[in-house]
């Protein structure tokens, strides 16, 4: 620790911290631009200038705070006072004052037209250092050129201050090294190479860097004003990682999507799929109840569906009946949907719309929970040393999480290898080819890569759904456990355990699922079993809360009642269409890939007579005459939690799962690995992934401008 | 210095010489293991050369891809250093150096000259390809000032008319002889050394 | 009679000009600044510590011209007439607030305006089967 | 005056051959083993003893420098890098080592490079100077194929000599840029701590020498510091390189002793000034960033390091352009800002945007349009300006603008005012 006195007053810091964050430590605030904690320090904008005084004498020159860490200052002497850090003084002042002045000279004074207005540094700091003499610099203002970045970014160059966040971003974190700044000196200019789109999908993270409006939102340009926003704190379900984001709504309208800092799990980034796909709440909705009547979907109201739905189900025996939860569905809809199921009798229950082998241990109980989880958590990837990719790209699956794993990467000792299809991931992976039985190989440690997993002192699994949604998925799955067990992955529980273990999922509900256990019940038909007894005419009734992702063409004249907020594949070949709300309108539980749950909120109301899913069900039950026990949420939340402990300790990971053996071998079953058929990547398209960003048209342009590019073709 | 740009008009392709290949071989050899980067600089200097005095965009990419630089760098680098033409230039390139030294001691009569003898714009290719001129700033001849580096000679204590004598050489396609065209031999003072008159060649 | 009107004006409303208190205050201790194109006189207390403006006709603030605004709230020391500002080519002549006037701006669709309501941003696209 | 044996550059002009048997005619590379054999400390120690400041502006103790270098090893290797980026305008003192005299500087890279433990130094040579680079190419190709310098070279010592070059930025002369520069991006100044001796080259530690702090070194050790040390003043000791461009009769590059009057420097090697000493109207003494002096002050002030200090200008480069009554002196320091906004990288804010700021003001002021009031705002923004940057090009670009308010505040005052009195004249018409 170091002794320092900022401002008149003495504290003892960590050494390793800026003046700027020792200053803010101590609660001053230091005006910056390009300093950014979780990028590279640029120490370019000088604005963050402080006078640091050596044994009493004033400094020579103001320093940059951002640029120099509390070791970095010459010992104290003997018999002399402590360096003081001096952060309001009239130097201190007039140095920021002309430093704003210069950022201000080239800045054009359009605040009224552009879109960072209300929310710009720029704007703030220049009220506190702002110069008071008015219109000093008489000459021209320079303009620069706007350069065309893609789709998502839209940018006005002339207010650029070259803070250099955009690139140090793509550089750093993103993992592509396409935007720099171009000539020298008043001419240097921010850009990518030929001005393409960056090919990122984490490219949407430079508007909320960019300190002023030259990088802004295209879809979301001249849309609203920040203070006309309602601002709700929710959780992205795009996929599986559990994003926070916070949702600025005007009125019942969805104007945009931000990230909420959240160190654990996004730390303060979002994919472009999660920020981008807000226009596909407007579009595709489904706003009011359907029924098909001569082979054509009709309009109708509430009673009249359920109606349609209570004639159907009294002749339609539980065991000809089936349920299927879709990837966006939140846990209380689950839940619900579980207890009329359970209610009617149906065991044809699933939540694995793509097929993987988890959640069920060989003799058809639910499995341990530590066997469908990221049971190191994400935070712990930064503390792994030797990783294993297994059938997953998650630059597709996981994009925040991927970057997180570069993070890893960077700091220097983290090994990579892949069992799968090569992928680019930002990152240099040692590839192991893509034969699925090499598995068995590096569990019986026949394989180079066991010993480089033994050797590490943090070594993780990282199983994508490519290598268990297949038919031999719950022998790969065992064959994972037991490379996990004979590693040395699973230490013990607690503080300095480590459980390097992890499972990515692709959707968003599949955790919550099955903690709630929507999973075959005893003699039940899986999804696969489900969608082939309906072609074969063996299942007559199915109900698909927002499951889209099957093959609905295959259904055959099953009766098909279809609960989502998306008119997608899953109304197209509905029966009955029930209008629900998407997951901006409604309040939701929802339990992302470490076992972490958190609560999104309401940022707007379902479109037209389009209700939250629960009520819906728990209205139907009525009809059907298995009336749920909750009237409201709180009471559906409190039923849950009697299901389900954990589901009510919110914004918590679960912690390293207990070491217990037994445990490591219930899951999966161990059998022959199928080697014919190499491991498939489940995202073919990273912009289209389920029913609301198809209907997004910011997506979809991303998707058409991406075409031919890493981030659509890598499946194939 | 207005923002440098690639040229519109960019030919499909770049490759190295066999010869300049196996240079670059050699010169990227030069640095550590690892920190091939650090021949940028002379390897865009080099196919600058090659392609007659400009920096191309295939040029660009093919470094990039030589060595393990992303296009962007290698596009700021070709920006940065304006040593780079980014726009085909004459085969000969006047560059005129035009700072303080040299504009005391009477740049403004090499300009009128290049203006004259060429063409009254600067980076602008007159006589069919033969020549362009540019201004630039000090080149570090400055007790030689004025001075004008064409190609890789400085000519130096030029005036008007000994730089009408220069373009005209150029334009008769006779070699000009780089140095001081005052008669004296290098740096040392005109008329003979006031120093180091002892030591014997 | 016109007169007596002017009295009445004078002692009974605060909306046509100056206040008698504030007339009478004003006569003591303040000095005609100028006045602008509108005829409201502008006058300060000797040094300049209080600054008024007596409207011609009826007193609404933003009758005061941008030339007179930012002297007669104490930004500028100096009053436009021994400070001009510089006139920009591009500048409008100054218009008072219309709002609740029948010269109020009304955008294209506003309910007392006319034209077509522009397609609101809070609509969405149901779903056609 | 220097007599001519006390002269270290004998091949100054390019007289004699510059090759490695000229070379070696002239004393260089004579004795250089015996020289390593004295150990790095004691080499260090020398240098300190010598009073050598660096010869590339700013003037810090040569040997200091070296020591900072670590003694130990962690593993990284250490790097000499050689600043050869001579871009000052009015500085040309390094081309004439690197065309006439390039063996004096591999020689010393070795010494230089031994003394700080590294393994291999690299001369970062402007990319315009391509003759002097084919020299100094050539050079080190030669000391290699005589075993000077390379793999088992006759000195016992493994180091590697490397031309490197730049291609027109003269913010590469500044040390960090032009470590940047070397490590293959573009050239802008790093932020310090952590400094070149700690991090430097390609993350290790590494020390930028001007390429005279370092040609002059195997000299100092051959003829010992106390020889050194006592040319010149105090504090400001041995010989130096001066370039007296601009206004005098005989332009030209000398090697003079330190603290040299600085008429007495312009009289007696360049001639004169043009038209008389009387006809001077200002100097800028070294190089052009530091502020020019006025007549009154060239009367009397001595060329070294604290003497120009004192009279708030800089020795900087020792290169010294000449002004005479006949120059336009506000466009001549307005060309240097025009020099200074082209040159700057862009990086940090207040060069960036204050040098085109601070050239257009004086493009103004040289025809005098401009208010009288804007010479304070000029005046403002240099203060602006220096002392808030990563490097010192901020302060360069600002301290001939000071110096020329300082001394010709009047001039500036006299143009606008005749600007504003022509104004009727040209109406009337």
């Amino acid at each position: 620790m170091t002794k320092i006195i900022i401002d008149g007053k003495e504290y003892d810091l960590d050494p390793n911290l800026t003046l700027l964050q020792a200053c803010e430590a101590a609660g001053k605030e230091i005006p910056r631009f390009c300093f950014h904690e979780r990028l590279s320090i640029a120490g370019n904008c000088r604005m963050c200038l402080v006078e640091v005084r050596m044994g009493g004498r004033p400094g020579p020159k103001p320093v940059a705070s951002c640029a120099q860490q509390l070791r970095d200052l010459p010992p104290v002497k003997e018999g002399q006072p402590l360096h003081e850090i001096v952060t309001g003084s009239p130097t201190v002042k007039k140095a920021r004052e002309g430093v704003m002045e210069f950022l201000l000279i080239n800045h054009p004074l359009d605040c009224p037209i552009c879109d960072q207005g209300g929310e710009c540094d720029l704007q703030d700091q220049a009220m506190a250092y702002g110069h008071d003499k008015l219109e000093r610099f008489k000459e021209n203002k320079r303009a620069v050129t706007e350069k065309n970045m893609g789709p998502l970014v839209k940018t006005i160059m002339t207010r650029c201050i070259h803070c250099t966040r955009c690139v140090r971003f793509a550089a750093e974190v993103a993992g592509v090294d396409e935007i720099g700044a171009i000539g020298r000196g008043e001419d240097m200019e921010i850009t990518t190479y030929l001005e393409k789109a960056v090919t990122s999908e984490l490219s949407g993270n430079i508007i909320d860097l960019c300190p002023v409006g030259a990088l802004t939102s295209k879809p979301y340009a001249f849309n609203a004003r920040p203070w006309e926003l309602k601002k709700i704190e929710s959780i992205d379900v795009m996929d599986a990682l559990g994003a926070n984001i916070r949702i600025d709504a005007r009125g019942r309208e969805v104007m945009r999507i931000l990230p909420r800092n959240n160190d654990d799990v996004n730390e303060e980034w979002i994919s472009d799929k999660t920020r981008f796909v807000w226009d596909g709440l407007k579009r595709q909705r489904l706003d009011r109840p359907y029924v098909r009547k001569d082979g054509k979907l009709t309009e109708a109201d509430w009673p009249e569906a359920f109606a349609a739905i209570a004639a159907r189900f009294a002749t339609t025996k539980p065991e000809r009946m089936a349920a299927i939860v879709g990837d966006l569905a939140d846990a209380e809809s689950i839940k619900a949907l579980k207890d009329l199921m359970t209610a009617l009798g149906v065991v044809n229950l699933d939540c694995r719309q793509d097929g993987a082998k988890i959640g069920l241990a060989p003799d058809g109980t639910r499995g341990p929970r530590a066997g469908y989880l990221f049971n190191s958590g994400i935070a712990s990837v930064e503390a792994a040393d030797a990783l294993l990719l297994i059938g997953t790209n998650p630059r597709m699956e996981a994009p925040v999480l991927n970057a997180r794993i570069r993070k890893a990467w960077l700091r220097g000792n983290l090994n990579i290898a892949r069992l799968g299809p090569p992928a680019d991931l930002n990152y240099p992976v040692c590839e192991l080819g893509n034969n699925p039985a090499d598995l068995i190989a590096i569990a019986d440690g026949r394989h180079a890569a066991f010993e480089t997993l033994k050797s590490a002192k943090h070594p993780m699994l990282i199983i994508g759904m490519g290598a268990l949604a297949r038919p031999d998925g719950a022998a790969v799955l065992a064959a994972c456990a037991k490379i996990a067990s004979a590693t040395g992955m699973i230490g013990p529980e607690g503080e300095a355990g480590w459980n390097g273990f992890n499972l990515l999922h692709t959707a968003a509900a599949r955790v919550a699922a099955l903690d709630l256990g929507f999973l075959p019940g005893q003699g039940g038909r899986d999804t696969a079993g489900i969608v082939a007894g309906a072609g074969k005419g063996e299942i007559d009734t199915l109900f698909l809360l927002g499951a889209d992702e099957i093959d609905t063409r295959a259904l055959g004249k099953a009766f098909v009642i279809y609960l989502g907020s998306h008119g997608d594949k899953g109304a197209h070949r509905a029966d009955i269409i029930l209008p629900g709300a998407a997951y901006t309108e409604k309040p939701g539980t929802y339990v992302n890939i470490e076992g972490r749950v958190q609560r999104a909120n309401r940022a707007s109301f379902p479109p037209g007579e389009a209700k939250e899913d629960w009520t819906i069900l728990r209205a139907l039950s009525e009809v059907l005459g298995r009336k749920l026990p909750y009237d409201s949420l709180a009471q559906l939340r409190e039923a849950m939690a009697s299901d389900a402990p954990h589901v009510a300790q919110l914004d918590k990971a679960p912690g390293f799962p207990p070491a217990d053996p037994a445990i490591w071998r219930a899951i999966g079953t161990a059998g022959p690995i199928d080697n014919a058929h190499p491991f498939v990547y489940p995202i073919s398209d990273f912009y289209l992934t389920n029913p609301i960003a198809r209907a997004s048209a910011t997506l979809a342009e991303c998707s058409r401008s991406s075409a031919g590019r890493p981030l659509a073709s890598a499946a194939e | 210095m207005s923002t440098r740009r690639l040229a519109p008009d960019q030919p499909a392709t770049f490759a190295f010489t066999a010869e300049n290949l196996a240079w670059a071989k050699d010169r990227i050899a030069k640095y550590p293991d690892g920190r091939q980067a650090s021949a940028i600089v002379p390897l865009l200097w080099r196919a600058q050369e090659q392609q007659g005095g400009y920096v191309t965009e295939p040029m660009l990419r093919y470094l990039g891809d030589m060595l393990g630089l992303s296009y962007i760098r290698v596009y700021e680098i070709a920006t940065f250093y304006t040593m780079f033409n980014l726009a085909p230039v004459g085969r000969h390139l006047i560059q005129v150096c035009t700072t303080t030294p040299c504009m005391l001691r009477g740049s403004d009569e090499i300009l009128d000259a290049c203006k004259k003898h060429i063409g009254p714009k600067p980076q602008t290719v007159y006589g069919e390809g033969l020549w362009s001129w540019m201004e630039v700033e000090c080149l570090g001849a400055c007790v030689n000032a004025p001075v004008v580096q064409i190609g890789k000679d400085f000519y130096e204590d030029l005036d008007g008319p000994a730089t009408e004598r220069l373009l005209d050489d150029l334009k008769a396609g006779r070699a000009p002889k780089p140095g001081p065209a005052n008669g004296r031999f290098s740096s040392e003072p005109l008329g003979g050394a006031t120093t180091l008159k002892e030591v014997k060649a | 009679m016109r007169l007596l009107g002017r009295l009445f004006q004078l002692l009974f409303t605060w909306w046509n000009g100056a206040t008698i208190g504030t007339l009478w205050t004003i006569s003591r201790t303040g000095q005609l600044v100028g006045e602008d194109e509108q005829g409201n006189r502008y006058y300060q207390q000797r040094g300049g510590s209080r600054r008024w403006v007596v409207y011609n006709g009826y007193a609404d603030a933003s009758r005061v011209p941008p030339e007179w605004h930012p002297w007669l709230h104490h930004t500028l020391k100096e009053p436009p007439t021994l400070a001009p500002p510089k006139v920009k080519p591009w500048e409008k002549e100054h218009v008072p607030n219309m709002t609740g006037t029948p010269f109020a701006y009304r955008p294209p669709g506003s309910l007392a305006g006319t034209g077509a309501r522009a397609r609101g941003t809070g609509d969405y696209e149901a779903w056609k089967p | 005056m220097l007599a001519d044996k006390d002269r270290i550059f004998q091949n100054l002009y390019g007289f004699q051959d510059w090759r490695l048997a000229g070379a070696r005619k002239r004393g260089i590379w004579d004795g250089t083993k015996a020289i390593l054999e004295k150990g790095p400390d004691a080499i260090v120690e020398e240098m300190k003893k010598s009073g050598l400041r660096g010869r590339g502006g700013a003037g810090f103790p040569t040997g200091l420098k070296w020591s900072f270098m670590p003694k130990q090893s962690d593993g990284r290797p250490s790097y000499l890098v050689v600043n050869a980026d001579e871009s000052e305008p009015g500085t040309c003192k390094d081309r004439e080592i690197l065309r006439h005299d390039p063996h004096t500087l591999i020689e010393g890279c070795l010494v230089a490079g031994f003394a700080m433990r590294a393994v291999a130094a690299f001369i970062y040579i402007r990319g315009e100077f391509i003759r002097e680079r084919e020299h100094m190419e050539e050079a080190v190709a030669e000391a290699y194929a005589a075993g000077l310098i390379g793999k088992n070279n006759v000195h016992g010592y493994d180091f590697d000599v490397i031309v490197h070059h730049g291609a027109g930025a003269y913010i590469c002369g500044e040390e960090t840029a032009l470590i940047e520069s070397l490590e293959g991006k573009k050239g802008m100044p790093r932020l310090k701590p952590p400094f070149p001796a700690n991090v430097g080259l390609y993350g290790c530690p590494t020390t930028v020498n001007n390429v005279e702090s370092i040609a002059v070194a195997p000299t100092i050790l051959r003829r010992g510091a106390a020889w050194f040390a006592a040319l010149g003043r105090p504090n400001n000791t041995g010989t130096k390189l001066f370039c007296i461009s601009g206004h005098v009769n005989k332009p030209c590059n000398v090697e003079e002793e330190m603290g040299i009057p600085l008429r007495e420097l312009i009289d007696r090697h360049a001639g004169g000034v043009r038209g008389g000493w009387d006809n001077l109207l200002a100097v800028i003494p070294g190089g052009s960033s530091v502020p020019l002096l006025p007549k009154s002050i060239c009367d009397t002030v001595l060329m070294d390091f604290d003497s120009l200090r004192d009279v708030q200008s800089g020795l900087g480069t020792a290169a010294v352009i000449v002004m005479d009554k006949s120059t336009d002196i506000v466009r001549a320091i307005a060309r240097l800002s025009y020099f200074y906004k082209h040159e700057s990288c862009g990086q940090c804010t207040p060069c960036r945007e204050g040098t085109g700021w601070m050239w257009r003001v004086m493009t103004r002021l040289v025809k005098g349009e401009a208010e009288v009031e804007e010479i304070d705002l000029l005046l403002e923004v240099t203060k602006q300006v220096e002392g808030h940057t990563i490097c010192a090009l901020g302060d360069a670009a600002a301290w001939p603008i000071q110096g020329l308010i300082r001394h010709f505040r009047p001039e500036l005052e006299r143009r606008i005012a005749q600007k504003r009195g022509a104004k009727p004249a040209i109406a009337a018409e």
